[in-house]
């Protein structure tokens, strides 16, 4: 597969179709792998892809806005280049998506693959300019089984569990910063006049950020778990991406990145809207 | 229920032009109502920036009333339709984050409708009680 | 630092009564920036006001907070009394310590004391980030563009170039008239519709400031009020402006294959044509979608009898590209199409026709020359049965509304139906009749008592074919009988129905429409001709279904709209608007999506040096304050003057805040 | 094979028995396998729908159930039982109150996701004319025929989600497809007066009269339906009717299925035309179809 995907990028960089390709290499260890930017045909030989590729290629997407991109993603990293082009941070035909067929990423800090990839129907990618590898996607369907479980919770114990998680937060801003839809120029979180926000790290203002951070990608987040994987003191962030997922769903019958035509569910409306309790 | 509810803090966002003018309906006819809330006027519910709610419960705040206008009547048409969609969503993700949904309401309050503002803030200000003694 | 004045009102004992003033003032005094602290009787009074002038001059005050009654009742006072002082008026914030303190809380006098010194803190904390604002102004492109040619479009040229401003007149078909000049005769008066409507036609051909552009579409606009930038489709008419209006090259053409749209296709019209004799400009047109030479290659007869040659059959669309100041959209209507009523033979019955079909059959300048006979066979008719309420007032269609004219257009039909035929006889199927209007009482009295029309009340619950005939059952629930006609013919009073297209039409202008597709009007009372886009403005039946004075009334009042636009030597232009910080721009379009006026425009900017980027701008001249992107914004990057993140972050903060009074 | 659950009900058992045997005959043909709901009762549409909401939704809910746990649409002959079947699927549906009492009563549960249609729509729609027509052994020219749809099969609208309401063509496109004519009129969805059938035979006069005349008046030989209530207003009644008109109206009221059978070949004692007051003989020999 590894050779399949070299030919590939090396065509297109000879062809000068793309300026860049971003893709994987080995980082410092077998279980490891690093973005790689590669710009020549020589250098296609570093790239490899395998199930330590982890990571949501998608980011560099909004650094690397003028230049022609072949970008190397797994199925579930397609959505957010669709969202990308929504948002206009990129146009759609600066960017050659390569789908890379994958049967699972593993996730180092467990040893196991992410829930994610359990229940994955993206395995062989779709929506891609082109593909490499085949892989079969899972039989089991996409639930939110375990948000529906923590929901069950009452407010106060939902509370003391945020409470106890974002005590560890050291607010490194890891989360948004590998968030591809964390894009801003400007984040809300280190602005003065207004202070959106305190600079103090206290598990209050941590719990803000995260409630506002939550709040900005609702309708935007592809749930691609970059910011739980990112995380360096493991809060459960994808219950926190899930959980918008699943209101984008429920509440408006949206899926982040599903649909090039579908408006952003809270950039329109319907007359018809339900009422949601308004008294 | 009873208008004295000491040391309960709810804030309310109203729209110029129905809600704030209902309100001041609600003191034209005389009707009371518990003095927790305290209002902050904004031209439109489609002003109503979730990031401020956000910030109204970060600050203590144990109640958030935002009030419109009823849907149709926007004075900027389409306003309050865009805030009918942000409600529910910012309802379900405060209530995941374990703000209780009796803490935080929504209403449609037209310019003649000074009692049914009454009615509301009583409701919200029974609401937030029953969070607070009830757990 | 800030100098603010607060100032807080008795109201006389409309709030003192409940509110210890003096101690609200106190708390005032005590918070930071503020210079002085005072309470008065009746503070908009005169010397109320005074007293305010006064401080700010002893104090050197630069923002003022009043607690007192509801912004909505004194705030413009006070920005004018700020203003006379010399400082910005929209340095000025209110407490609203009547309405929402002293009138709903005075059955615990120390809670309505408290939550009164918190409101007065709230509008210091606000008044303290306040900006100085002054008013704005933008340019007016002193030139109007009306869509639709119409009686309510004909109408609002004229009346606007009657005031002296230069219009351009848009139409459609290859004539101005519209559904008017379809019309045979006109309710209550029974005068002739092309007689009435014919001299407004030509006087806006002769008036030097209109200038008529038929055969023509509106198919791009963008800019706002007093620039809007407009592309027109002129379709390729096929005939140049050699053309004399002979009517030779009609009279030869050999095809016949078109059917009439003006005769609501009775009968059929030649390739080449002008819809009906008396057409504004006498152009004919070559439809190519009939004519030989465009089908098969052979013909060219017009080309070889034109006198002038005229005919020009390489003519391509061209797009023009024009800039208004306003425009007035008046595109009218189309009748509702019966095929999906069952009950009346899907639209497959000849003989059941829509009254528009009636009016050309009656009309002497119709397919039949004014014969009202059957469309099947060509049969004079005995028994006519007129049915009301076709696709109006009718939940089943999804036609609620009621159309208003075919109560009208129907008694009218039958009179005239009896005046050329008196041995026929006409039956009228109503629900109501709706005859509110100067002299339309009477009308529909005049129809049933002296032209022997028969009104039944109820509905025709099945048209069945019977022979030559047509059998019209229904119920008349005046006699609780169901009723049994036998007709030659029936006239379904066709509702009316908001244009085809319409609603993409809207789009265009970024106007909104209600569920049927009518536009909506700016306010259903108050604004009844404005849009929600401020500049354009609607006239006739595109807006709701209404009658030929209604629709010229209507039509003089968007004139009138225009005028006063254009009297202006600038335009003023509130400054509680959004703005855009373009360093914080992300680009993401989402202000844009969601403004319902069009005011942020996208642009490729260069913000920093050297970085250029998809940035919003808002469009001052058209935005009007709503807040909509600076609630959708997750950058941050946009505010709302008045009402700044800064404002009302720090209201929330004082409002959560405990009270530090001693 | 097409597989659907069929619940004849009550008159294709007596009255209506030659419904009943020449739809099954033509189905096996047709390799449609008609699964009759086992031990099934009255749909309800005599007293019970009017009388008691929840006898009117049991009565069908067994039948529906049973369909629905065996994975088939069910399928009624007679639009009166198919009426019933579809109502109450509706109101079980409509009704949560009435569902929970109706299953608590059946000691079943009951989903409502099953499909109810009429048989003319099981068997023309989603069977098809085209596959009905592609097994003929023989074309039907020359006669000529009016469709008479009723009431039940066609209305409420929104429940029977016919093509058109006022004009259906589903049986007008099977007569066309099975190379007879079928005419043009507009009496196909009048009432028959099948509620008065026994209490006010006046009125079944009159209005089946009319049906009948205006049939006759259009060109029609012979009519043809869909539902047992029908057929006896059409047909037993005629000579009655005729009498009343003072004139021999003699048209031959036939099932659709009967008249698919024609087509398929199948002789008069087959197909029980025997049964009917007006016998179809005399014309169908007169077309060289018998």
């Amino acid at each position: 597969m590894d050779k399949e995907l070299q030919d590939l990028i090396k065509k297109l960089l000879t062809e000068k179709k793309v300026d860049y390709a971003i893709g994987y290499e080995k980082a410092y260890d077998e279980f490891s792998t690093r973005p790689a930017f590669v710009t020549s045909a020589e250098d296609t030989a570093r790239l490899i892809f395998n199930k330590y590729c982890i990571n949501n290629l998608g980011l560099y997407l909004t650094k690397l806005k003028k230049n022609k991109i072949a970008l190397i993603c797994k199925g579930c990293d397609i959505p957010t280049v669709r969202e990308l082009v929504k948002e206009k941070q990129f146009s759609r035909e600066n960017v050659i998506v390569i789908g890379a067929a994958c049967d699972g990423v593993l996730d180092k800090r467990t040893g196991k693959q992410p829930e994610k990839c359990l229940n994955c129907g993206v395995k062989q990618p779709k929506g891609a300019d082109f593909t490499v590898g085949t892989a079969k996607d899972s039989t089991t369907a996409r639930n939110f089984n375990d948000v529906a479980e923590f929901e069950k919770k009452s407010s106060k114990e939902k509370m003391q569990f945020w409470d106890r998680q974002f005590e560890k937060c050291i607010r490194c801003y890891a989360c948004r910063n590998v968030c591809p839809v964390c894009y801003c120029p400007d984040c809300f979180a280190q602005r003065s006049m207004p202070e959106y926000l305190n600079k103090n790290v206290d598990a209050e203002e941590n719990k803000m950020f995260h409630m506002i951070r939550m709040q900005h990608v609702f309708g935007r987040c592809t749930d691609c778990k970059a910011c739980d994987t990112a995380c360096p003191v493991n809060i459960p962030l994808t219950l926190l991406t899930k959980k918008l997922a699943k209101d984008a769903k429920e509440l408006f019958n949206y899926e982040s990145g599903a649909d090039m035509d579908a408006r952003p569910p809270l950039s329109t409306y319907d007359e018809d809207d339900p009422e949601s309790g308004i008294m | 229920m009873d208008n004295k509810v000491p040391q309960l803090n709810i804030v309310g966002f109203l729209c110029n032009w129905c809600s704030y003018a209902g309100a001041d309906m609600t003191g034209l006819g005389r009707n009371t109502y518990p003095s927790n809330i305290k209002v902050i006027r904004i031209p439109c519910t489609g002003r109503m920036d979730p990031m401020m709610i956000i910030e109204a419960f970060h600050n203590g705040a144990d109640g958030v009333l935002v009030s419109g206008c009823h849907p149709g009547d926007c004075h900027y048409t389409e306003g309050n339709y865009y805030w009918r969609r942000r409600y529910p969503h910012l309802k379900s993700l405060l209530e995941h984050f374990g703000i209780d949904k009796r803490r935080f309401h929504a209403s449609w309050v037209s310019a003649s409708e000074g009692k049914k503002f009454a009615e509301v803030v009583k409701k919200v200000t029974a609401e937030v009680k029953d969070w607070r003694d009830n757990g | 630092m800030a100098r603010i004045g607060v100032f807080v009102c008795h109201c006389g004992t409309n709030i003192a009564g409940v509110v210890d003033v003096t101690r609200v003032a106190k708390y005032a005094g005590s918070l930071p920036g503020v210079k002085v602290a005072v309470d008065y009787k009746f503070m908009c009074s005169d010397p109320g006001q005074n007293t305010i002038i006064d401080a700010i001059k002893k104090y050197g005050l630069d923002r003022l907070v009043v607690s007192a009654c509801s912004p909505r009742m004194h705030e413009a006072t006070f920005r004018r009394t700020a203003e006379r002082a010399g400082i910005n008026p929209y340095m000025v914030e209110m407490a609203n310590i009547r309405e929402h303190v002293a009138w709903v809380h005075s059955d615990d006098k120390e809670l309505a004391t408290q939550k009164a010194m918190k409101l007065m803190e709230m509008a210091v904390a606000k008044v303290r980030r306040s900006e100085a604002l002054s008013k704005m102004f933008a340019p007016i492109e002193k030139r109007a563009l009306v869509i639709g040619g119409g009686i309510a479009g004909i109408q609002a040229a004229l009346d606007i170039a009657g005031a002296g401003y230069k219009v351009l007149l848009v139409e459609k078909e290859p004539s101005i008239g519209g559904r008017m000049a379809q019309l045979d005769k006109t309710f209550p008066t029974l005068d002739c519709s092309a007689c009435i409507l014919t001299p407004k036609m030509v006087a806006a051909a002769q008036d030097p400031n209109i200038t008529l552009l038929t055969y023509a579409e509106v198919t791009e606009v963008c800019g706002f009020v007093g620039q809007f930038e407009v592309k027109i489709k002129k379709k390729a008419k096929s005939v140049n402006s050699k053309c004399i209006g002979c009517g030779v090259c009609t009279t030869k053409c050999p095809s016949k294959k078109a059917l009439s749209e003006f005769d609501e296709k009775l009968a059929p019209r030649k390739a080449i044509y002008t819809p009906f004799p008396q057409a504004v400009p006498n152009v004919p047109v070559i439809d190519r979608t009939a004519c030989t030479f465009f089908l098969t290659g052979k013909c060219k007869i017009c080309e070889k009898v034109c006198p002038t040659g005229a005919i020009d059959y390489t003519q391509q669309d061209e797009f023009i590209k024009e800039k208004f100041g306003a425009v007035v959209v008046a595109t009218g209507f189309d009748i509702y199409d019966h095929s999906n009523y069952g009950e009346y033979g899907y639209g497959e019955i000849k003989d059941v026709i829509t009254g528009l079909q009636f009016e050309r059959l009656i009309s002497s300048t119709g397919p039949t020359a004014g014969h009202v006979t059957r469309p099947s066979d060509h049969r004079e008719v005995k028994n006519v049965v007129f049915i009301q309420c076709v696709g109006s007032r009718d939940e089943a269609k999804k036609r609620p509304y009621c159309s208003r004219v075919c109560c009208m257009y129907t008694a009218k039909q039958a009179m005239l139906l009896k005046d050329h035929y008196p041995e026929t006889q006409a039956y009228v199927f109503y629900i109501d009749i709706r005859s509110a209007g100067k002299n339309y009482e009477e009308f529909v009295q005049r129809a049933q008592n002296e032209y022997g029309v028969l009104y039944l009340r109820g509905r025709v619950s099945k048209i069945y074919e019977r022979a030559n005939k047509l059998l019209v059952k229904g119920a008349d629930t005046l006699s609780g009988a169901q009723v049994e006609i036998e007709a030659d013919l029936v006239v379904l009073a066709n509702g009316f129905e908001p244009k085809k297209g319409a609603k993409e039409f809207a789009q265009l202008f970024h106007m909104s429409s209600d569920q049927y597709g009518f536009y909506n009007e700016l306010h259903p009372k108050l604004a009844p001709v404005e849009t929600a886009i401020s500049g354009v403005f609607v006239a006739g039946c595109c807006q709701s279904p209404k009658d030929i004075p209604d629709t010229v009334a209507m039509a003089s009042a968007t004139a009138a709209k225009v005028c006063a636009l254009f009297a202006k030597e600038k335009l003023e232009v509130e400054p509680l608007i959004a703005g855009v910080n373009q360093l914080t721009c992300s680009g993401c379009e989402t202000c844009y999506n969601v403004c319902p006026y069009s005011a942020i425009e996208m642009k490729d900017k260069e913000v920093k040096r050297g970085e250029v980027r998809h940035v919003a701008e808002v469009l001052e001249s058209v935005c009007k304050g709503c807040g909509a992107c600076v609630g959708a914004c997750y950058s941050k990057a946009v505010d709302l003057k008045g009402f700044t993140d800064r404002q009302v972050l720090d209201q929330v903060e004082t409002a959560t805040a405990p009270i530090t009074d001693n | 094979m097409f597989k659907v659950a069929y619940f004849p009900g009550c008159s294709l058992s007596s009255t209506a028995k030659e419904y009943d045997v020449a739809t099954r005959l033509v189905c096996e043909d047709l390799e449609i396998e008609l699964v009759e709901v086992p031990e099934w009762v009255c749909c309800g549409a005599t007293t019970a729908h009017i009388t008691s909401e929840l006898t009117a939704a049991v009565l069908p809910a067994r039948s529906l159930i049973w369909a629905e746990k065996h994975n088939m649409t069910i399928t009624s002959p007679c639009s009166a039982c198919f009426s019933r079947l579809k109502m109450a699927q509706l109101n079980l549906e409509k009704y949560p109150g009435l569902k929970k009492e109706a299953e608590e009563i059946l000691g079943e549960t009951y989903s409502g996701k099953g499909e109810v249609l009429h048989l003319t729509r099981v068997m023309l729609e989603r069977y098809g004319v085209d596959n009905i027509k592609a097994k003929l052994k023989k074309q039907l020219k020359g006669l000529k025929i009016a469709c008479y749809y009723g009431c039940l099969m066609t209305r409420p609208a929104e429940v029977c989600e016919n093509d058109r309401v006022e004009d259906p063509m589903l049986m007008d496109n099977l007569v066309s497809a099975l190379g007879a004519q079928a005419v043009k009129w507009s009496y196909k969805t009048e009432c028959c007066g099948a509620a008065f059938s026994l209490t006010k035979t006046e009125i079944v006069r009159k209005l089946s009269g009319d049906i009948l005349k205006e049939a006759k008046a259009s060109g029609a030989e012979l009519i043809m339906v869909a539902c047992p209530l029908c057929h006896s207003n059409l047909d037993a009644r005629q000579p009655e009717i005729s009498k009343l008109l003072k004139a021999e109206l003699n048209i031959p009221v036939l099932y659709f299925t009967q008249v698919i059978g024609l087509a398929l070949g199948y002789g008069y004692l087959d197909l029980m035309l025997n049964k009917h007051f007006i016998d179809p003989a005399p014309l169908l020999k007169a077309k060289g179809i018998l």
